[in-house]
């Protein structure tokens, strides 16, 4: 190949002028530290707010007050003890509600039938109260850790569904013919094709199951629980410790903000290849 | 059957087991003893109900509205206490002096509870109807917070919370079980299958023996009951004291004077339409098991 | 008399009250290389779909025989999956790694084998497209403007891709194009499209490789065909 | 133009042979009758089972009885009051909570400061348990309608926010960049590109939102209620009325149905677009 | 003396380690018609994006003057608009529908202006999408391939559309393509990107319109340039 280098036109009898208008869409995210900002301001307001009185203390204890609790909560090994029995109850709840939740919502959105026969009773179940069905979940599972992880699992199952089930209906067809073409299965075009295509809102889901996961714990450790996080809770809610309620409030706050944190690191990984342009 | 019989008891944060524990009455059973730990009485009652557990505690009102869904349960045993912790009370800057004022105000009051009897006895010893009154229907942690908000004139409500209320919500009593207005009782209940199996009745009769045993022991040592008891709830020890203080339960006959209050009790819940049938609360009752302890 | 690896009787394809393919007859030979021309919109891409099994809502009989590859008009590559892996899709097979390097090293992107597919340029994307179809050595190869977007050069080669692999394995190959040289210098046979038929069949002499400048009558007819003047486009 | 009208080889000397292996993705939905096929045939099977004592009674009710226990509450006026009171509840809830989420959903979709102010908090605050807000929500709306109002809208904010926001992160940067080069402002990319792609994410948090909505109810009308569907089926807990429990949790059931029936309708117009090809 | 309506030099644009445009220098003269041809993958597109405003991580002094209208090498249609809708989201104005509409009648899509995108095949998104870009009449035009996925008649079709467009309001135009005929009737000047910089120049002679049979030679030396010898592909 023979490219001959032509002296380009290198010079300009016209001054540089007016520069591009500045259009910003491809949105680079700010590092993750500042995500630290505003969690960390409404605790500085909150401090503030208590020290100047603005928020008198029967309204809502101050920091320094929860801190308190908490530390004694925590020294008394109580809080650790019950962050200990909830995490067991969420992660079997959360893996037996991730097995029913991938399986109904790939059945529901590969199959026109599936999606016939699965999608309307899940979305008439999962509409109904935990409070409601606590009765009816002491019948059939006693009132041991079963109706507990139950709960979790169901709790925990329903926006997962909800989200793979639309992640999967959502697929660009053009992809699923590519592959289809090239002869895979219908398993095949699932991991190819489907699962990565609903993954960012299988994600969604899971940020929120997880959510919901540990607040279904609030109403499982209502049944026969003398342990736990949502016991912890409910039974600083029956004696009147509005601090340790508080306490139980900022733990759980905790949680969510972990719980983002690690969907975002699984985000990151998983989907790479989008943040390459 | 092979091996030890298992007795399941059904329990409230601070209840039988605390007693049994800190009066060292919980060691040497022939049986061995699960505990599970309900919030309240009514799903205590509902497990009952539902044969999760064999027996357990609970107080006067929970099982008039088992009784009234025609629940598997059976009263084994009656307790009673007595004093000023079922109250009704006013926030201090009040204008209410006198039960008779409550005409016309707003009450908060735990639908189903022991409080709610008390209130319906009140007003109805005072000549109030209930439409005279507005009742509204708060648990004891949000009745706590709208009563110290002002959101509420009055509070039905039991111990501890009473104590709570007078020591740190500058709340004022204008009536108590004191006057008669409640009769303080509490009960055991068994699951009426625990009672078709003669392991599980010795057992039951066992531990509803050394449950009243206890029951007295507290009755004589209140400051180790009070602290024990402040231990196992993170109650303020204060409150926990003053709230013993007020009265130790102690176990009774289950005589036909306490089936009768209860009856009066369920009939005044009948009448106000919060239960909707007539019950027959002896048909729930059975007398074979008790122990009043000595 | 060998078996036909397309045959296709009255065939008919609707969308709404518009029929795009009207009663079209088509029949490729084992073995032979045939060009779809038309105009844009008459259809194509839709009689494709229709023979790779993707669109079931057409009318008419549709043999096909063997096993089908396509390389779309768009690249559809799978973004979630590097480019090399997007060409061993087609394999199935187990040394996929080192056949899709190859075949990527044909199209001249070694370089781009571990690149996520968004940040390939047009004319990369649709390389990679093509290696992913040409790996599976399929027989009957559907190829809709494969070399849309590539420059003259890449493009040569890539004619010479395709020619090489006809040549060694003997696939059917329906190759659409609006490029009337490449139909004539890679095909047996050139049809064109129009109004939901086969409305024209051309034959360029049998010999290869053909050179441009031996085609230049046969593709003002053609071009006639396609509602070209001559002296407007020669 | 002159197309000169060759006779197409219309002579086959092979037979027709093999057909095209039949293969399926382009997934054309069943019709919505079919959708009724697994809740009427779950009714069916909860009647056999009743019916037959497989299902004793004292472990769910039949549905004859739930049926009677139904009517009667229907009947005597109380659950069509209930049901006009919570439906009061949830329609101001949802208004409010749809627009607390949209905008914190577009702020922090749009903008990457808004990500990094906004998601943070609301991260937080989504995992807070109802329960233990309630005594706060006393403290700060009082025990009258506020209170319960303030619940529904949270519990429909946090899903809605998360699909909203998730979509908008979603959007082809492809589209952006083509309406960005055209001119559009901020708003109108806004309008034309980000909510129309986020719109069937968007709806799977509708979805989801109502169904939290009416959930939050049972919390809610814990709260100083004498009436209301949540209010019903707590008071038939208390009152140990299983029956009345099941009324309670099969309304929620048919609210569910009624729910999907109403966002699949909203699909089908919004996302007409997409079931052309 | 006019401003330049693009002003570009020591352009710079890396992807990791690789300089795709490298101390790339350029003008375009107001009303200038510039055609710009380059192997695949040698930084075209990515020019045109860093010109339109789009790509913010170049470096180098890049000054560009007036309104841009961009067709993308990928129509980039919005699939919730219906055609014409897509054609009007250029213009911002009151009376869209009927310049959008008179706009698709002239790229020969009058019958889809009701149409989803979805549903149009290749060359007709590519027309919206040119349309949708012409009818805002902006300063310079930056057209990436538009006529790549266009049948011979149509895509002179749509050369004529482009020349007058380009007569009456006199834009500049920076024209991407891979077809050098296509580059010498339309453009005033060709120029050559190669490994990241502006390697040639080319002038066809200025009168209009220009017969392909005057190019002959012309056209020899921009394929030579390309890397392909001329008896290959003429
Ligand atoms: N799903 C659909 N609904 C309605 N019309 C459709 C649909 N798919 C294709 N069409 C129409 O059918 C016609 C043929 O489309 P097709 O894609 O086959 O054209 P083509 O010959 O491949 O054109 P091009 O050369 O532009 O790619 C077009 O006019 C297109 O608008
Ligand atoms: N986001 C990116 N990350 C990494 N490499 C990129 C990215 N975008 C483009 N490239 C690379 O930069 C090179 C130039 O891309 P560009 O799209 O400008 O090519 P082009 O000249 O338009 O080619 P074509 O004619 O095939 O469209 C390509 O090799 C491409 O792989
Ligand atoms: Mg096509
Ligand atoms: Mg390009």
């Amino acid at each position: 190949m023979s490219i001959p280098v032509l002296a380009a036109d290198r010079t300009h009898d016209a001054p540089s002028v007016a520069a591009i208008p500045t259009r910003k869409f491809r949105r680079r995210p700010l590092s993750g530290a500042w995500r630290w900002l505003s969690p960390v301001a409404l605790l500085l307001v909150w401090q503030v707010a208590s020290g100047t009185g603005i928020l008198p203390e029967d309204k809502l204890a101050s920091p320094a007050k929860v801190l308190a609790a908490g530390l004694d909560l925590a020294t008394s090994g109580q809080l650790g003890d019950a962050f200990a029995v909830s995490l067991r109850r969420v992660l079997i709840g959360v893996a037996v509600g991730a097995v029913i939740a991938l399986a109904l919502g790939i059945t529901a959105g590969l199959s026109r039938w599936g999606a016939v026969l699965v999608d309307p009773p899940v979305q008439m179940l999962r509409t109904l109260p935990f409070l409601g069905l606590i009765p009816l979940f002491i019948i059939w599972f006693g009132i041991g850790e079963e109706p507990k992880i139950a709960l979790v699992a169901l709790g925990f199952a329903f926006p997962l569904y909800l989200n793979v089930y639309a992640g999967i209906r959502d697929t660009d067809p053009q992809l699923l013919e590519a592959t289809a073409v090239l002869g895979f299965t219908r398993w095949e075009r699932l991991a190819h094709v489907v699962l990565p295509a609903a993954l960012p809102q299988a994600l969604v889901g899971l940020r929120q199951g997880l959510g919901v996961a540990w607040l279904s714990l609030i109403v499982g450790e209502q049944i026969n629980a003398d342990a736990g996080l949502g016991y912890l809770i409910n039974n600083a809610r029956d004696f009147l410790r509005t601090d340790q309620v508080v306490v139980g409030l900022v733990v759980y706050a905790g949680l969510g903000l972990l719980t983002d944190a690690l969907v975002r690191a699984l985000e990151r990984k998983a989907l790479r290849w989008r943040n390459t342009r | 059957a092979s091996g030890q019989v298992v007795l399941r008891v059904g329990d409230q944060k601070g209840g039988s087991q605390a007693l049994l524990q800190a009066a060292g009455l919980l060691d040497g059973t022939p049986y061995k003893i699960e505990w599970s730990t309900f919030t309240s009485g009514p799903p205590l009652l509902e497990a009952a109900n539902a044969g999760a557990i064999d027996i357990g505690g609970v107080g006067n009102t929970p099982p008039i509205f088992s009784a009234a869904a025609n629940a598997k349960i059976t009263i084994v045993q009656a307790g009673q206490h007595t004093g000023p912790g079922d109250a009704i009370l006013v926030p201090s800057d009040s204008t209410i002096q006198d039960p008779k004022q409550l005409k016309g105000k707003t009450i908060a009051v735990a639908q189903g509870s022991s409080a709610h009897a008390q209130l319906l006895s009140v007003l109805n010893k005072f000549g109030i109807a209930l439409s005279d009154v507005k009742i509204d229907y708060l648990q004891p942690s949000d009745a706590y917070a709208a009563f110290t908000q002002h959101r509420v004139d009055a509070w039905s409500i039991w111990d501890p919370y009473t104590s709570q209320a007078l020591l740190q919500a500058h709340a004022r009593s204008i009536v108590n079980g004191s006057s008669g207005t409640a009769n303080g009782y509490s009960f055991q209940v068994a699951a009426t299958k625990a009672l078709g199996d003669s392991a599980k009745v010795s057992a039951i009769k066992d531990y509803l023996a050394r449950l009243a045993k206890a029951q007295k022991w507290s009755g004589t040592h209140k400051d180790e009951w009070a602290a024990s008891w402040s231990k196992v709830t993170g109650l303020d020890p204060a409150v926990a004291k003053a709230s013993v203080n007020d009265g130790a339960t102690l176990p009774i006959p289950l005589d036909d004077k306490v089936i009768a209050s209860e009856q009066q009790l369920a009939d005044s819940f009948t009448a106000a339409k919060v239960i909707p049938t007539k019950l027959t609360f002896a048909d729930f009752v059975d007398k074979q098991y008790e122990s009043t302890g000595s | 008399m060998a078996q036909h690896t397309v045959t296709v009787r009255g065939l008919v394809r609707q969308f709404g009250p518009r029929r795009v393919l009207d009663d079209l007859d088509l029949v490729v030979r084992q073995g032979e290389f045939v060009a779809l021309l038309g105009r844009s919109g008459s259809g194509k891409s839709t009689l494709l779909r229709v023979l790779a099994g993707i669109d079931r809502d057409a009318d008419g009989e549709i043999a096909v025989n063997g096993t089908v590859s396509v390389a779309f008009q768009q690249p559809r590559l799978l973004p979630w999956r590097r480019v090399w892996r997007n060409v061993s899709l087609g394999l199935h097979g187990v040394d996929g790694r080192e056949v899709a390097e190859k075949a990527l090293s044909e199209v001249q992107l070694t370089d781009h084998a571990q690149a996520w597919p968004l940040t390939l340029s047009g004319g990369e994307a649709q390389r990679v497209s093509l290696a992913r179809a040409l790996v599976r050595e399929p027989d009957l190869l559907l190829l809709d403007e494969p070399f849309g977007a590539l420059d003259a050069l890449t493009r040569l080669a890539m004619h010479r891709l395709v020619d090489d692999l006809w040549q060694r394995h003997r696939p059917s190959v329906l190759l659409v194009t609006h490029d009337i040289d490449e139909a004539l210098v890679l095909a047996d046979r050139v049809l064109v499209l129009h109004e939901g038929r086969i409305v024209a069949e051309h034959t360029p002499p049998a010999g290869r490789p053909r050179r441009h400048a031996d085609l230049t009558e046969l593709r003002a007819r053609v071009l006639a065909d396609l509602g070209v003047a001559t002296d407007e486009a020669a």
